[in-house]
């Protein structure tokens, strides 16, 4: 009897990360050089951005705000940050730089929505573009190519003891938000406004500032993705952010469906980001044509998902 | 045609909420529900509303079993359900509401508004008569206590055979309660049967015909109403004797010379004036009055003045500026709100979250850090001082009854500290609360007072304010009338304090 | 005189140069009062319809397309001709109704190099194939790659990717990775449609300390010329695309046509114009570094 | 009294509007040629496959389900209708090809929302990346070009009595949703249901069937807006869609905070289409570079939704 409830619960909040699992099994027996330090190491090396921006994500959606504006943050560090560079601007004023525009970008994101009430849904698409603008007036829409120092590259290409630099980012981004998140009061106020708004209110929560430093959150690890991903290709692209919405979204979405099903968690996300990455290594590994890979990661994110879904009703927004 | 459930077995996860319970629904009865919070009421009608499928067992109408898989093929075998938690569609108006579902068309898709228009009001006038709700504007503008009375109307629009009215009257007051009774009367001689689910005892004792009680999802008796008195059905509901303990002893009286813990002059909030109101310590003011009368707007603003101004408040012998909740908390005054879903915890969250919501820094290590040690210890301490059932402190809120709901909402405040408190406000504090559990919330706020806290109870149940108040401000036509003391209160007075201005 | 340049996707460094090509002739010639404003498409042919159509209500002097697929805009330059204004297209494909599309054949530029690199293989060992076939100019590229390769059965491709254009420079790096992860030394060759690509093969490789590769690239952008030119790179060839001649030509035919008034068929005889894209390998390499 | 009371009430419900038509009359005073009627048709044609797409997100809106298949499923159409017709298809049978795709897609994604229960986000994030597949798989990644009829070119570019063609398609296409919309059983039922799924439950509308229908009828619009895409740029361009699911969803958002704010209407989307389509027209015709343009416009977009999001609170979701 216990062991049924245990099961049947554990069945809906560990379906999606059980399907995660299995693949990377299946992934290890079949294809070749799959399980290699090297390959894995790739892996955590090819979803770091992603993971950093999915984290700062969850912070907007366990605030239920939505930042459509994310990936053209990411593509103001990345063009902003190299651009300094180039210009002969110290590293660490650069990457400082970077973080002020992510700061600038959060707070005018939570003045529209939290001061002037504009739902962050229209704020953000707003804001974003604007981003899309500047970071393509910026550079007259070229890329920047070459003339970045060293040590910059290095924090994107770089390894310490044959790990990858990113890695260790991802790895800090993931640790620090699941800390704040799951273990201080910020990040249960966070929470609060997201669960209950209302409820939140009358119980002393000062609902405005949880919202906005939530979008402020997103901005920021928005930056850091940004300039970290710069560095990883050597290069600042106007438009290379992009895709880190719609990526980032699914990797926040998947992780919804595990542990507090219904609710965006840090590790919830880290997973969904695993999820994605390794999909497609394993594919690519495996050397399937990128359009069948796309229809089968489509696919295999269906069926993980329906899983818990079957038993769970989740409500995403 | 009668309505027989037979061995209905409802399994969720982790609990069984219906254990083989058989009972048989007439369309020419009034059949009162009753039993604890969480005794399976609420799963019961479901099951027979067709919003739930049971795990075992069949539901028969005449000879014939039916499946019923959704509330659509309840409808269309006569049953309709008037649901526990309010529900229409916030964006359409009270005709629309009415009439979503049955609309009247031209050639089977469009709609005709007039004719849907007048057809609403014909309907309510036909059920309400003395009622008279704008059924032009959004339901969301709307009063709960309108939103009740079109939930019933699009109930009964079709004629059903069986009527289910989930606590209905709990957020109704007098008038359309009164109203409400009336048509429950008048609903069996036409042959709609009324299944009938309330935690007023006297309610449930005065409508019936006959009542089932059940108790941790098991069927206990189903008899005619004149066959039970209301101490046997406490005793068949809790398996306790001694109903008239559990309305507890009489108030005890205060000190008139204890300190002030609030006073407010010429308090403005909407419509509503206050000249002046004090509290004492120790003291429990009940405060009641008519939809509208502003008693429950002028509770609320104490502790959330968004909109409110006043000359001067003073808080414990601090004079104290309005601001928002955070600020009157720090100044010392704590709201149980009503409606606890909507305004107080989240479903989602587990009771030990939900406990620390107002004071997560109780358990912190340093500058904001979560003890998970800390807080599940001081979870448990206010869990036992509140009674509350539940496996554990770890579970989700939303799968603990509505009685338990309710004590977690007052144990909050008790989180952490429980003299942080100098006045604390409870607006409805029994609302959808069983017997049991409102003696014991009953005894919490006695406790409190006890303590020296200062408490305001706004509520439209009467008796509870008969049963626990030392003094009663009736509000009438937004502002307080003359002040009754404990010696004369009765319902008469009460209602007489609270209509007769306005008559 | 008013001119609206519509740029295919600003984000590439072919609008780019062709760009700086036509601002650099109007410098140099004092055409101060020629009022250029810029238009992005950002890689969508809808877009570059309704800028072209916009331009059009705007009535300006001429129009310049650059890298656009002009097939997908046939409504919105009947509106321009309806409206007499002339349609310059640099690198854009032919298509009735406009002056003239100046370009570098494509099918030639990838012969030139994909036989270099197939010879500096010695017509045997492994490569990786990357393609595009979504821009024209790519595509036909890997065709003619395709083609080539018959001739050459000594050589294996390993894989075959078509890159995501919306993030071609992420979508090479990671996906070279795998396949350095995959193939690791096995890997002999890599041929990119482009010298983005390639550049983002080269850092992948270096990475991962594969300096025993031969990549290429087209287009001769001045990184890619550079990275030819470093003696230990990967990177062995590239065709230098003439894009700031195409704006400087455009913008010199623009003089003539619109301002001069000449008839456009005395001024430019062919409706197609090709202009040289030479092979840049690392033996003639300085030439080209700028 | 009653007068400030209905003032206040029109400017939360038209502010936006209001904005839109001071936005047209500043272009007409300011900018040449803006009020020309050749200009004013070719803002309708820019915007005609944007407003049918956005009519069809507003049903899933309505429903609280939200498509982001959507922009694929319009490329899904732009490519297979050209495909057929190219392979020699007679046109009506390419054009229903083209419906039946739009209706498999709806009832796939409905499928999983709807029998499944994956939460519709999830479940279009994951069918479009099928669907993205699936569209470059069919032409290799390639564009179609050429032998295309001149019947179906028409669709696309043709006119009548010198009016586009595309804009009776648009028209035809708002007026259809908005019938269905406001005027049927249908219509309520589909709003009734994202308005409170248990009371529309409860009144015996049947829940499932009308999400299932939202999603379905999202799915058509974007396969017609597809077809006509495609015929409008005589080509089929496998990744032409994209840009719709972000574009159709400002619409959308836009029109969410005219007329009944916070509701997804027809009539709010069509208006947020022309906002759209006329400040691009605008700015473009001012020939400013269209970077600043991405700033100005968005810059537009707050301001407009600031002043009705100052006196109603919006809920998007
Ligand atoms: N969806 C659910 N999942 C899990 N447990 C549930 C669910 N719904 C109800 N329960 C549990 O089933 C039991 C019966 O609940 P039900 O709502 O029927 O009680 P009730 O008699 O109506 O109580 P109340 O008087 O508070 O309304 C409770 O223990 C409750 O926690
Ligand atoms: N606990 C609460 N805190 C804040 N606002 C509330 C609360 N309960 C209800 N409201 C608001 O008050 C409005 C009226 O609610 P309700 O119908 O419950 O009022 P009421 O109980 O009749 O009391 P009154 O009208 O006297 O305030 C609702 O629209 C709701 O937004
Ligand atoms: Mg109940
Ligand atoms: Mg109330």
């Amino acid at each position: 009897m216990v062991l049924g409830i245990v099961r049947k619960d554990h069945v809906q909040r560990y379906s999606t990360l059980v399907v995660l699992v299995l693949m990377f099994i299946v992934f290890s027996l079949t294809v070749d050089r799959f399980l290699t330090s090297q390959n894995l190491l790739n892996i955590a090396q090819q979803i770091s951005m992603l993971t950093i921006v999915g984290a700062g994500l969850t912070f907007g959606f366990a605030a239920r705000e939505m930042d459509l504006s994310v990936g053209f943050t990411v593509g103001l560090a990345g063009v902003l940050v190299p651009l300094l560079l180039v210009a002969g601007t110290p590293l660490p004023l650069a990457l400082l730089a970077g973080l002020g525009a992510g700061l600038a970008v959060g707070l005018m994101n939570a003045f529209f929505v939290t001061i002037v009430g504009i739902p962050s849904l229209i704020a953000t698409l707003a804001s974003g573009s604007i981003l899309f603008g500047i970071n393509f007036l910026m550079t007259g829409g070229r890329a920047i190519y070459g003339g970045l120092p060293p040590a910059y590259l290095w924090l994107g290409q770089g390894r310490i003891l044959g790990i990858p630099v990113l890695a260790f980012f991802m790895l800090g981004a993931v640790a620090l938000a699941w800390f704040v998140m799951e273990r201080t009061v910020f990040g249960r106020y966070v929470y609060a406004v997201g669960g209950n708004q209302k409820a939140a209110e009358l119980s002393g929560v000062q609902v405005r500032r949880y919202r906005a430093a939530s979008l402020v959150v997103c901005s920021l690890f928005a930056v850091i993705a940004g300039t970290l991903l710069a560095a990883r290709l050597g290069s600042g692209q106007p438009n290379a952010g992009e895709r880190y919405l719609l990526d980032g979204l699914a990797t926040v979405f998947i992780g919804m469906t595990m542990l507090r099903p219904g609710t965006a968690t840090v590790l919830g996300t880290f997973f969904g980001a695993l999820f994605i990455g390794i999909i497609n290594n394993g594919l690519n590994l495996m050397g399937m044509d990128t359009y069948i890979q796309s229809i089968v990661k489509g696919a295999i994110i269906l069926v993980a998902v329906a899983i818990v879904s079957r038993s769970t009703k989740l409500n995403l927004l | 045609m009668d309505v027989h459930l037979a061995d209905i077995v409802m399994q969720f996860p982790g609990t069984r909420a219906l254990d083989g319970v058989s009972v048989t629904f007439r369309n020419n009865e009034v059949h009162g529900l009753i039993g604890e919070n969480g005794a399976g009421k609420s799963t019961l009608v479901n099951i027979l509303g067709g919003s739930l499928q049971p795990s075992q067992g069949q539901v028969m109408i005449g000879d014939k079993a039916v499946r019923l898989s959704s509330p659509h093929d309840a409808l269309l075998q006569g049953i309709a359900h008037v649901s526990q938690e309010g529900s229409l569609v916030p964006g359409l108006n009270g005709a629309e509401n009415i009439l979503l579902g049955h609309e009247p068309k031209l050639a089977g898709i469009v709609i005709r508004k007039g004719a849907l228009q007048r057809h609403a009001a014909e309907l309510v006038s036909q059920w309400f008569p003395k009622v008279s709700i704008d059924l032009n504007r959004p339901v969301a503008e709307l009063p709960m206590a309108d939103r009740k009375v079109i939930e019933i109307v699009r109930a009964l629009r079709g004629s059903p055979r069986i009527v289910i009215l989930d606590e209905p009257t709990a957020t109704l007051p007098a008038r359309e309660k009164e109203q409400l009774w009336q048509i429950i009367r008048s609903l069996p001689p036409q042959g709609v049967g009324v299944v009938l689910i309330s935690h007023f005892l006297s309610e449930i004792k005065a409508l019936s015909d006959r009542i089932t009680v059940l108790r941790d999802g098991r069927h206990i008796c189903s008899e005619p109403a004149e066959a039970l008195s209301e101490d046997q059905l406490v005793e068949l509901m809790l398996r306790r004797t001694g109903g008239a303990q559990l309305r507890g002893a009489a108030a005890s009286t205060t000190q008139a010379d204890a300190p002030l813990v609030l006073d407010v002059r010429d308090w403005h909030v909407g419509a509503v004036h206050v000249p002046h109101f004090s509290l004492r310590a120790g003291e429990i003011v009940g405060l009641i009055g008519l939809t509208g009368a502003g008693h429950f707007g002028f509770a609320r603003s104490l502790h959330n003045p968004a909109g409110a101004r006043c000359q001067t408040l003073t808080i414990a012998g601090k004079p104290t500026e309005l601001g928002p909740p955070r600020k009157m908390q720090d100044a010392g005054i704590a709201l149980v709100p009503d409606h606890r879903m909507e305004y107080a915890l989240i479903g989602e969250w587990t009771l030990r979250e939900n406990l620390s919501m107002v004071h997560p820094n109780h358990g912190t290590i340093a500058g904001g850090i979560l003890s998970p040690r800390r807080e599940e210890t001081e979870a448990r301490r206010v869990m036992k001082l509140m009674n509350v059932k539940a496996h554990s402190s770890r579970q989700l809120l939303r799968e603990l009854s509505g009685g338990n709901k309710q004590k977690i909402s007052i144990g909050k405040w008790l989180y952490g500290a429980s003299d942080r408190y100098r006045v604390m406000i409870f607006i409805e504090p029994t609302e959808g609360v069983d017997i049991g559990a409102k003696a014991e919330i009953y005894a919490e706020m006695r406790r409190l007072a006890g303590q020296g806290v200062g408490i305001i109870i706004a509520s439209s149940d009467l008796l509870e304010i008969e049963s626990v108040a030392h003094r009663v401000i009736p509000f009438v036509r937004q502002g307080p009338g003359p002040e009754i003391h404990a010696a004369d209160f009765s319902e008469s007075t009460f209602i007489t304090a609270i209509s007769g201005a306005a008559a | 005189l008013e001119i609206a340049m519509v740029h295919s996707n600003a984000a590439a460094q072919s609008d780019q140069r062709t760009k700086a090509g036509f601002e650099a002739w109007i410098e140099e010639n004092g055409k101060t009062d020629w009022n250029v404003s810029y238009l992005d498409s950002g890689g969508s042919g809808e877009a570059t319809a309704s800028n072209i159509q916009d331009a059009a209500s705007r009535g300006v002097d001429a129009i310049v397309m650059t890298m656009a697929d002009l097939r997908a805009s046939r409504a919105a330059l009947d509106a321009a001709k309806a409206a007499n204004i002339p349609v310059f297209a640099a690198d854009s494909g032919y298509v009735e109704g406009i002056v003239v599309d100046v370009t570098t054949n494509n099918w030639a530029m990838s012969s030139d190099v994909s036989v270099y690199l197939l010879d500096q293989m010695g017509g045997e060992g492994n490569l990786v194939f990357f393609r595009m076939a979504e821009h024209h100019g790519t595509r036909k590229r890997g065709d003619v790659m395709a083609s080539v390769l018959k001739e050459y059965p000594g050589v294996k491709v390993l894989a075959e990717h078509n890159i995501d254009y919306n993030a071609f420079f992420e979508d090479t790096s990671r996906t070279m990775e795998d396949y350095a992860a995959r193939f690791g030394a096995d890997i002999d060759a890599v041929w990119a449609p482009w010298d983005e690509p390639a550049q983002a093969v080269v850092n992948v490789l270096n990475a991962q300390g594969l300096t025993d590769v031969k990549v290429i690239g087209i287009d001769g952008h001045p990184q890619a010329v550079a990275e030819v030119c470093k003696p230990e790179s990967q990177m062995i060839a590239t065709v230098g695309q003439p894009f700031e001649k195409m704006g400087g030509q455009i913008a010199e035919w623009i003089q003539a046509i619109v301002v001069d008034g000449k008839p456009a068929a005395e001024v430019i005889p062919t409706k197609t114009v090709y202009m040289d894209a030479p092979l840049i390998t690392k033996q003639n390499c300085q030439e080209f570094l700028q």
